[in-house]
């Protein structure tokens, strides 16, 4: 009798999809937080420039 | 000499130097950075920007040499609530290499002499200032730093205080003082007055 | 040695660098997702679930190499006092607690066809999980202190002495474990894995490093512009700009 | 006044108002009591299945008082400054971190005492098939934690501490203490002392690694 080999295809499919999206996530949050932090540092930079007289 | 510390900047911007021997005479209102400078020098603060030098010793890399020849008396008095008086001061002693039997004669000078034994817990705030001055009369430092030291003593203890200044510039060595009492540091060969950080006077 | 490092570690970090590094990774990254789910065989006994091998293996390789960049740039933190070293040993530990997790989880998603429970106390995923309670101990830390220099100090010692715990929770988990259970079902299996799937594996490796180098380049990058945020706050009471005092610092330590 | 010196002048002041406030003696031993009774409930009434936890429940009891010792050593440090004045004293900063752990040692030992008669007790503990290896366990347990506590001890003075960061810390830290002293203390009881070798050894690397790490580096964790 063939032994039928199991395809639990199913855990690897779940490890995979977990990964990417963990991944993905902490990509997109990175570079959320650098557009953040540089937009911030502008904006003080900005308001500097113009409250101290030239 | 520069020293910023968290969001709001301690003491911004202040280029000092004491000749040997001086008291030097620090005025200003509460929170102008009277205790910051005053922690700098003492090496209980390090400058964030900056360096400096205290008694020819580099401000960042020679703190030990500056220690073995300050003495800081802050308004926080470093004790500990329940040992006594006695063993606090001898517990000082070990720290600094002193001889145990300068212990007693420390406390009769700051009138404390018949409490020794007991619990520093018990002690007032004005004799806890006393514990805090007659440890620092256990040694003879060569620069003494004295952050409102007059604050919460009576007639009496001010006294001390004062002798002890004397005492010290009488030998040569230097006092920074720190202080709002109008009536003290009436000798000061040298008077800076500090503001928001920046020493202005 | 160490300039010609910062040299180019400088040159990687700098955008364009990044966009290429960012590039590189996805590449890898898709060509390991290939080898692994098309061109490698189904494992004999535990079928596709063995696919799980090729990302477990390069996350657990992850999880001790940031470890150990924390390690590294936390000691050269304390000899130093440059900055740059505590960005780096902060970027490593953060990007360290998401591959130590994923570790675990993929760890024990796999243990649970070839073993049948979801843990089993295995040396290896045990020793990950003691790992990532060092590193959220290391993270914790870093939220401790509001004076910049403290908490990098502060950081630096718990990076070298969590580093150093390591070896010493592996060996007396291993010998904990072994005394239960003959030799532990290995997860690869006794039998050497085909060549294949060892290419396979090879690949997920170089594709996670890489991915390792770009999450920590971004990373150090937020890091920065974090720094030149509070800095820029500071810096108008100072006069000058932030970045040069904050390495006036480093000089006048050095 | 040399290193040792130095040590031995905070072990001593750190015992000496450690028997005036009576910490250990007042919250720590109630607290490990009131432990290990609990466990009693959870795991009881059955008094094999108690017999056989009996060390791990001896060794959690030791790790939590560990904690707490270690926290209060630094806490009376902060209630008036006196930390500053310990940074401010031309020392080597390694005597502060020897000497607290030498304190720490002191009280986790004088515990464990009570701890064991304890246990022994609620748990049918056998002490007497190997006391020399059960001493030996607890006594190498104890250095290693008092050396992590010693270390980290300090952070819980942080201005923005919170209660958990110590033993979010020293709990994974100290797992190798934990395992060994453990499976040590269970040969030992079991009459099987001749294989707890191996995890005196264990027990012994991980006293080494700390202790010297530790000498190292703690200067890093005063400074200001």
């Amino acid at each position: 009798m063939v032994s039928v080999v199991p395809s639990l295809w199913g855990y690897a499919i779940a490890g995979y999809v977990m990964t990417a999206g963990a991944i993905g996530l902490y990509v997109v949050a990175l570079h959320a937080r650098a557009r953040r932090a540089r937009d911030r540092a502008a904006a003080i930079a900005g308001r500097r420039r113009t409250s101290t007289p030239p | 000499m520069t020293r910023v510390f968290g969001a709001a900047p301690g003491l911004v911007r202040a280029s000092l130097t004491v000749e040997r021997g001086d008291l030097l005479l620090v005025r200003g209102p509460n929170g102008a950075g009277k205790s910051t400078l005053l922690r700098v020098i003492g090496t209980a603060l390090a400058p964030t920007y900056g360096s400096g030098a205290v008694l020819g010793f580099d401000l960042a890399l020679e703190r030990d040499e500056i220690r073995r020849r300050t003495e800081l008396l802050g308004h926080r008095t470093r004790l500990y609530e329940d040992l006594t008086a006695a063993e606090n001061l001898r517990f000082a002693c070990a720290m600094h290499g002193v001889a145990l039997s300068a212990v007693p004669a420390a406390l009769a000078r700051v009138g404390l002499a018949d409490v020794a034994k007991e619990r520093v817990s018990g002690f007032s705030q004005g004799m806890r200032q006393r514990v805090a001055l007659a440890r620092a009369l256990l040694r003879r430092p060569e620069l003494l730093l004295l952050d409102e030291p007059y604050a919460g003593l009576d007639a009496e203890a001010k006294e001390i205080v004062d002798a002890a200044i004397a005492e010290a510039l009488a030998d040569g060595r230097t006092v920074v003082l720190a202080t709002h009492d109008l009536q003290r540091g009436g000798t000061a060969a040298r008077t800076i007055v500090m503001d928001q950080g920046r020493i202005v006077g | 040695m160490v300039s010609s490092l910062e040299r180019v570690a400088g040159r990687i970090t700098a955008p364009r660098g990044e966009r290429i590094l960012g590039w590189a990774t996805l590449v890898a990254m898709a060509a390991s997702a290939v080898m692994s789910l098309v061109v490698s065989p189904p494992d004999a006994q535990q079928g596709n679930a063995a696919r799980l091998l090729y990302i477990h293996v390069p996350s657990a390789w992850l999880a001790y190499l940031s470890f150990a960049v924390v390690f590294v740039a936390s000691i050269a933190y304390l000899a130093t006092r440059r900055t740059r070293w505590d960005r780096l040993a902060a970027a490593s530990a953060e990007v360290g607690v998401l591959f130590t997790a994923l570790a675990i989880a993929l760890g024990s998603l796999w243990g649970k066809p070839v073993w049948g429970t979801w843990w089993t106390w295995d040396p290896r995923i045990t020793t990950t999980t003691i790992l990532l309670l060092i590193y959220v101990g290391y993270l914790a830390v870093r939220r401790l202190s509001d004076s910049p220099a403290r908490r990098a100090r502060w950081a630096a010692v718990v990076g070298v002495v969590g580093f150093l715990d390591v070896p010493v929770s592996y060996l007396s988990v291993t010998w904990w474990r072994g005394l239960h259970q003959g030799t532990t079902i290995r997860l690869l299996g006794e039998s050497t894995i085909a060549p294949i799937m060892q290419v396979a594996l090879m690949t997920g490796v170089f594709a996670f490093t890489l991915l390792f180098l770009y999450l920590v380049t971004v990373r150090l990058r937020l890091g920065r512009l974090e720094d030149r945020a509070v800095a820029e706050a500071l810096s108008p009471r100072l006069g000058q700009s932030a970045e040069a005092l904050l390495e006036q610092e480093a000089s006048a330590r050095g | 006044m040399t290193l040792v010196g130095q040590s031995v002048a905070i072990a001593a002041k750190d015992l000496r108002i450690e028997v005036r406030g009576r910490y250990a003696l007042g919250s720590v031993l109630p607290f490990a009591g009131t432990l290990l009774v609990a466990f009693g409930l959870s795991l009881g009434p059955g008094r094999t299945l108690l017999a056989e936890t009996a060390p791990g429940l001896l060794w959690l009891a030791v790790l939590f008082a560990s904690v707490l010792s270690s926290r209060r050593a630094y806490e009376h440090e902060g209630e008036d400054g006196a930390l500053e004045g310990l940074l401010l004293a031309p020392i080597d900063k390694a005597a502060v971190f020897i000497g607290k752990g030498i304190a720490i040692a002191v009280q986790l030992l004088a515990l464990e005492l009570a701890i064991v008669l304890l246990v022994s007790g609620l748990f049918d503990l056998s002490l007497a098939v190997a006391p020399l290896t059960l001493v030996a366990a607890l006594f190498l347990g104890t250095i290693g934690l008092a050396a992590v506590g010693s270390l980290f001890g300090v952070l819980a003075e942080a201005p923005r501490a919170r209660e958990a960061v110590l033993p979010l810390l020293v709990l994974p830290l100290a797992t190798p203490v934990l395992i060994a002293g453990v499976r040590a203390t269970a040969l030992a009881t079991a009459g099987r002392a001749g294989e707890a070798g191996s995890w005196l050894g264990l027990l012994l690397a991980f006293d080494l690694v700390f202790v010297s790490v530790g000498t190292l580096v703690f200067g890093f964790l005063l400074e200001e």
